[in-house]
């Protein structure tokens, strides 16, 4: 059967999202930077030789002088030592900010689109009411009420985030629920379990994937600005937000006090942007089979 | 004899893709004179659809190019027209119609206003006048209480009379050309009986010319004059519409009549059937595009392309059997 | 259209008075101690602590408390602070006129920015230009607001001072000490850098999405049947495929304008500038609740009316939506 | 006579229209109207009608992928519609179906061999989709068994329909319910596909209810036909009595609209076609009485008030106050 012999080779979802994910150049570039912040978050302070909130003489010394790598801030700390602490304590925060999110997320969104009804108008109009507070609000409210203690953080961080993954996971599971190949599950004489298992997770998973990105960037993003408003992380924790907000009054004189952070800050956000955006194409089934 | 309005000369569409260059079209030719029907018939990715779209300048370019052939219209190339005399053909002379009413419309104009917009584009009248028009033709294709529904949305009209608007449209600035792309596949039999019986009327009437686009055909049947058979890319038949049905003389016409259901020779015989599926065009067979499927294939269809040519007055076929007189013969 | 806009008007009060709640409920659960604040860390003698527990009438049940809240916020009320002794009304007059300028300055050159960029990289798509603005566009969201502001008062301020590029400084005269840039906000020329700011992370995000959605409806079949009717490629393109285009787009800046505050507070404290924003960040500093909570009202308030205007603008983009609710009644 | 296979007695299914903010059930679509029929072992029952007749409802409400509103459903001697969710999936073995869309009724994480070979895991007759009985059923349905581990989006819409098929066939079940099974086809392909269809009843016995808006295909493969209107059935009868002489007007305008592959026939028929006027009403808003009556030539004043019962006329049972004799 001569038709059989165009079909090119068979690849699974997996390896066929691998092969357009490493495909697109802009997302390899994100991967690329990413290891490498994530890498020098983990050895940085053992190789710098200085401690985070050690005091030295040096006072807004200028990088590669006096053994500071990236140079010193206004009380004589190791910069270097201090961003690699940031990296770690931005990816660390966002990691359970998101972890928590997903959580939320796929149990509310589930819910209200697996069962719709009630459960899901309920969840909706929560959602509804919860959008039209701006996120920076709810955040200053948390902290105005508890303080600002690792876990408050934490905790203003899902309650800004919370939503966004539970209402696109509402709209996956409601998607794919819809969608014919479920109702010929049921149709076999599969269990709930076994359609929720094998047909509509697999399915509604690729854009809680992406989601994953984008919320990771996102509690990133919003935890140093809290911190640079001076409501979230504070002196001397070394969060990148607290770092930048110190360096306000160096601009003029000294800008690498400034731009060290900053750019570590953006590279870091902007990486993980990238690795989401290439995932979302990479993930889209509309573009299988699309070199 | 008259100058044709309407002649495509060996035609080539083909598209960039990431896939590998897509050949849609690979050679096609076809002409048709004024005030005649003709059907354009073919199975999907056969490039009836793209030829109909060539006519007209409405596929995006990239990722179309036109390697090679001319499509004249009363004489001159559209495919060099410049764009400011080709938007004047365009609705003004020839006019087209698609298959889905429901998504052809836009959603956010009433129909009174898509109408008005086409009519004003090519004539210098006022909009009051353009109104008056716009309700003129939608009475003329049965669309009741025009004067009222002028200034519904599409949204508020059924598939049936969505088409019927569009048919309106098409025909309200007095078209010499009409094509009309599978008019009627999105609709359900009762509506399409409605639908095809006002499109012959309206186009006897004005005597607008029919380039019909289907699958269908039962629906080639029913109207056209004279009938063309597209696959892989090529015209493989073309024949007036008594003469293709009773005797049809490529393999590819001949299988495709006996692997219809017929509803009026009730049998629960098996169906005559055309093995395997349609080329895929990034990847046409060499030779004959039927070749592969096929029952009289010989060596000669897999390495050479066979010729459209004139069996007999008005018959054209591609096939290179076609001179065995004991080929026809088992066709027949 | 008329009982359209009535039945969403109540649907935002609904949503109003529930965020309200939320956030009352947040903050008089655990209720913020006034008298720490107001008397440092000295002991009170009991008269007088009960005095002013009752003055703020945290005596009161919760429920007691959160009807007066209602009765106050009704008569325009919005409380007085637990720091000084000015009331929110005051303290949100003050800042009012400086967010709102910046607000209205920001939206609007986010909306122009949006549309340029959007409309002519989807025009132009695959061209050199479209390929440098999608890098742009998903770029900008990885820039935190804060960071912009300094980057920006570094280009336009610190640079062209010290290089003596006077054509690009916004900051003239140039500030005698340094602190934070502070910027003469009462000229246009003041206004247009942190509106600039404000604009630009969101405008970003829309123009991305502009462009999809452009793309989406240009491949629509009703675009195909503009151009068989022989209309230009401009008309095709404005009055056939915006107009369907901004139908997502609408929706997506509604929300931006809403996320706007937090962006509007970012940009206040980089500049300096006096406004509503660095006044709630610096009260849910010092733990100052009534502030942030009245202050927070106006903005939720502010957020339900965008809401609700975007959604009635969408009902005028869309017809199907406005009909389809007068054929339920 | 024995019993039959399956019987449905005035089956019927509503669905409410909501609306609003808070989803207000403000209205009801009554897309399955008192249907009753009957199909026997070994038979074909063609279900035809248009779009938004309720025909493709009906199929589900019989498989209870939707739960009827009233109505009865035997099959097989058991009671399908008071059986608790449990019990209704141990009988799917016997009941199966094939959708219309064969690009989106194939899972496209799942290889066309686990695709196949879910129902027999399902109903704990195989153990994976090694089994030789799935391999034997993808070849049966005329692919090549090294495709097995091929995905879904690797295959034309025909053979996607061939795995469609075969994971509906592979535990043997007495009844295949065919929602639309070619109408996404094209027509060569088409054929294909009701050959198989014909070959493998003759092969395994099944009944089949077949549904289709296209009378030409449900012509070829149906023993008898059921014509539906707004969620009733307006007509029922043998294929030939359907076909050649039918009773209700629109049955007759149903096969008068369908356009014969045959000019100089059809230049007859046109002469002589019923081309009903109108659109069809919307379920959420039927006419009184008799359905059809408002794009009826024949209507009367008694169409409008009274409803007309589905009685026997020659060998069909037809629902008319004025049937064509």
């Amino acid at each position: 059967m001569s038709e059989f012999e165009q079909i090119p080779q068979s690849l699974s979802y997996w390896q066929d999202v691998r092969a357009r994910f490493f495909a697109n150049k802009i997302s390899i570039l994100g991967l690329v930077m990413l290891v490498l912040l994530i890498f020098i978050g983990i050895i940085g302070p053992f190789i710098s030789g200085w401690k985070y909130d050690e005091l030295g003489p040096d006072i807004l010394s200028a990088p590669f002088q006096k053994g500071h790598w990236f140079g010193t801030d206004d009380l004589g700390r190791d910069l270097f030592t201090r961003v690699t602490y940031g990296i770690r304590l931005s990816l660390t925060v966002a990691i359970i900010v998101t972890i928590i999110s997903v959580f939320v997320g796929v149990t509310l969104g589930g819910l209200a689109g697996y069962f719709g009804g009630w459960i899901d108008t309920l969840i909706s109009r929560f959602i509804d009411t919860w959008q039209v507070i701006p996120f920076v609000l709810i955040g200053f409210a948390i902290i105005t009420v508890f303080g600002s203690s690792f876990w408050v953080i934490v905790a203003a961080l899902v309650f800004t985030g919370w939503y966004s993954t539970t209402r696109l996971f509402r709209a996956s599971v409601m998607q794919v629920k819809s969608l014919e190949y479920v109702e010929a599950a049921r149709a076999t004489g599969a269990t709930t379990k076994r359609i929720i298992l094998r047909h509509i997770g697999p399915n509604a998973i690729p854009p809680i994937i992406v989601v994953l990105a984008f919320s990771v960037a996102g509690a990133i993003l919003s935890e140093s600005v809290y911190a640079f408003l001076g409501v979230g992380f504070r002196e001397p924790t070394p969060s990148l937000g607290v770092m930048i907000s110190g360096s306000r009054n160096f601009l003029t004189e000294k800008p690498f006090v400034f731009f060290i952070p900053g750019s570590v800050l953006v590279l870091l956000t902007l990486s993980i942007v990238l690795i989401g955006d290439g995932l979302r194409d990479a993930l889209d089934p509309k573009l299988r089979g699309v070199k | 004899m008259s100058q044709p309005l309407l002649h495509i000369d060996d035609l080539y569409v083909h598209f960039n893709t990431s896939d590998g260059v897509v050949q849609a079209i690979n050679g096609a030719s076809l002409t048709l004179n004024p005030g005649e029907i003709v059907g354009l018939v073919g199975e999907s990715g056969s490039g009836k659809s793209v030829t109909a779209m060539s006519i007209l300048g409405l596929v995006p370019k990239p990722p179309a190019i036109y390697p090679k052939g001319r499509i004249l219209w009363k004489g001159i190339d559209l495919l060099t027209t410049p764009d400011r005399e080709l938007r004047e053909i365009r609705g003004g002379e020839i006019s087209m119609i698609f298959q889905d009413p429901m998504t052809s419309l836009n959603p956010v104009y009433t129909i009174g206003h898509q109408i008005s917009e086409m009519i004003r584009v090519h004539s210098r009248i006022s909009a009051k006048t353009a109104k008056l028009r716009s309700i003129e033709m939608l009475d003329l294709v049965g669309m009741p209480n025009p004067a009222q529904r002028i200034d519904d949305y599409p949204h508020q009209f059924s598939g049936g009379m969505r088409q019927r608007a569009m048919i309106a449209m098409a025909l309200s600035c007095s078209p010499e050309l009409l094509i009309a792309d599978e008019p009627t596949t999105a609709l359900d039999v009762t509506i399409q009986a409605q639908i095809l019986e006002i499109l012959e009327k309206s186009a006897r009437e004005l005597n607008v010319s029919v380039l019909l686009i289907t699958h269908d055909l039962g629906v080639v049947a029913g109207i056209c004059d004279r009938v063309a058979v597209m696959y892989g890319g090529r015209i493989v038949e073309e024949a007036p519409v008594d003469d293709l049905f009773e005797r049809p003389l490529m393999p590819y016409t001949w299988g495709l009549m006996r692997s219809i259901p017929q509803m009026d020779k009730v049998s629960t015989k098996r169906l005559y059937t055309i093995p395997g599926s349609p080329p895929v065009m990034s990847r046409p067979p060499k030779g004959c595009a039927f070749a592969p499927r096929c029952e009289f294939v010989i060596d000669r269809c897999h390495t050479e392309v066979p010729q459209l040519i004139e069996y007999a007055p008005h018959r054209m076929v591609r096939c290179h059997r076609v001179s065995e007189p004991d080929f026809i013969a088992v066709l027949a | 259209m008329f009982t359209y806009t009535i039945k969403r008007l109540l649907q935002s009060l609904i949503v109003v008075w529930a965020a309200v709640t939320l956030m009352f409920a947040l903050f008089f659960i655990i209720p913020g101690d006034p008298i720490s604040l107001k008397s440092g860390e000295k002991s009170l003698p009991p008269g007088i602590l009960a005095n002013i527990t009752a003055k703020y009438g945290l005596d009161q049940p919760t429920y007691v408390q959160y009807f007066r809240f209602w009765g106050h916020l009704f008569k325009g009320d919005l409380g007085y602070s637990y720091k000084n002794d000015k009331s929110v009304n005051t303290i949100l007059h003050d800042g009012l006129s400086t967010s709102a300028r910046l607000l209205f300055w920001g939206a609007l050159l986010q909306l122009i920015i949006a549309l340029t960029v959007g409309l002519t990289s989807a025009i132009k798509r695959g061209s050199l230009g479209d390929r440098i603005g999608t890098i742009f566009t998903v770029g900008i969201q990885g820039i935190p607001v804060f960071v912009s502001g300094l980057l920006a008062q570094y280009l336009f301020g610190v640079l062209p001072f010290q290089m003596h590029w006077d054509w690009l400084n916004f900051f003239k005269p140039w500030p005698q000490s340094w602190t934070a840039g502070v910027i003469p906000t009462d000229s246009w020329k003041g206004i247009i850098l942190p509106a600039l700011v404000v604009a630009v992370v969101d405008a970003a995000f829309i123009a991305r999405m502009l462009r999809s959605s452009l793309l989406e409806v240009l491949r629509a079949d009703y675009i195909r049947t503009a151009f068989a009717k022989g209309l230009s490629a401009r008309r095709v393109w404005f009055h056939h495929a915006l107009r369907n285009a901004m139908i997502p787009v609408v929706t997506v800046y509604g929300t931006s304008l809403i996320a706007i505050f937090g962006v509007a507070v970012q940009t206040e404290k980089v500049f300096s500038l006096p406004g509503m924003g660095s006044t709630i960040a610096d009260s849910a500093l010092s733990q100052d609740a009534p502030v942030v909570l009245g202050l927070a009202i106006v903005v939720i308030a502010f957020g339900a009316v965008v809401n609700l205007v975007v959604d009635l603008s969408y009902a005028l983009i869309d017809p199907r939506i406005k009909i389809d609710s007068k054929a339920v009644h | 006579m024995s019993e039959p296979l399956l019987k449905v007695v005035n089956l019927e299914k509503k669905f409410p229209i909501q609306r609003g903010f808070l989803k207000r059930t403000v209205g009801q679509i009554h897309a399955v109207d008192g249907v009753s029929f009957e199909i026997g072992h070994g038979e074909t029952l063609g279900l035809v009608g248009e779009s938004g007749c309720g025909k493709s409802t009906t199929a589900r409400l019989i498989l209870r992928l939707l739960d009827p509103t009233s109505g009865e459903i035997f099959f097989n001697g058991k009671e399908i519609h008071t059986l608790s969710r449990q019990e209704i999936r141990k009988e799917r073995k016997d009941m199966q179906i094939v959708f219309q869309d064969p690009y989106a009724s194939l899972n496209p994480r799942m290889t066309i061999r686990q695709i196949v070979a879910e129902p027999l895991i399902v109903h704990g007759l195989a153990n994976d989709d090694a089994d030789p009985a799935v391999d034997e059923m993808i070849e049966l349905c005329g692919l090549s068994r090294e495709f097995g581990n091929r995905y879904p989006h690797e295959f034309s819409g025909g053979q996607r329909q061939r795995v469609g098929i075969a994971r509906a066939l592979i535990t043997r079940p007495k009844l295949v319910v065919l929602d639309e099974p070619v109408s996404a086809l094209d027509v060569s392909v088409q054929a294909q596909i009701l050959n198989l269809l014909d070959d493998l009843r003759e092969k395994f016995d099944f009944s089949y209810l077949f549904v289709a808006h296209d009378l030409s295909v449900v012509s070829h493969i149906s023993t008898r036909v059921a014509v539906m209107y707004l969620g009733k059935i307006v007509e029922i009868g043998s294929r030939e009595e359907i076909f050649d002489n039918p009773h209700h007007p629109y049955t007759k305008a149903l096969i008068s609209a369908v356009p014969l592959a045959n000019p100089k026939q059809e230049r007859i028929r046109k002469t002589t076609r019923i081309v009903l006027t109108g659109d069809v009403p919307s379920p959420a808003n039927p006419p009184s009485g008799c359905r059809f009556r408002t794009r009826c030539w024949k209507a009367q004043e008694v169409c409008a008030t009274s409803e007309p019962a589905l009685l026997k006329i020659g060998n069909s049972y037809v629902a008319c106050h004025f049937p064509e004799m």
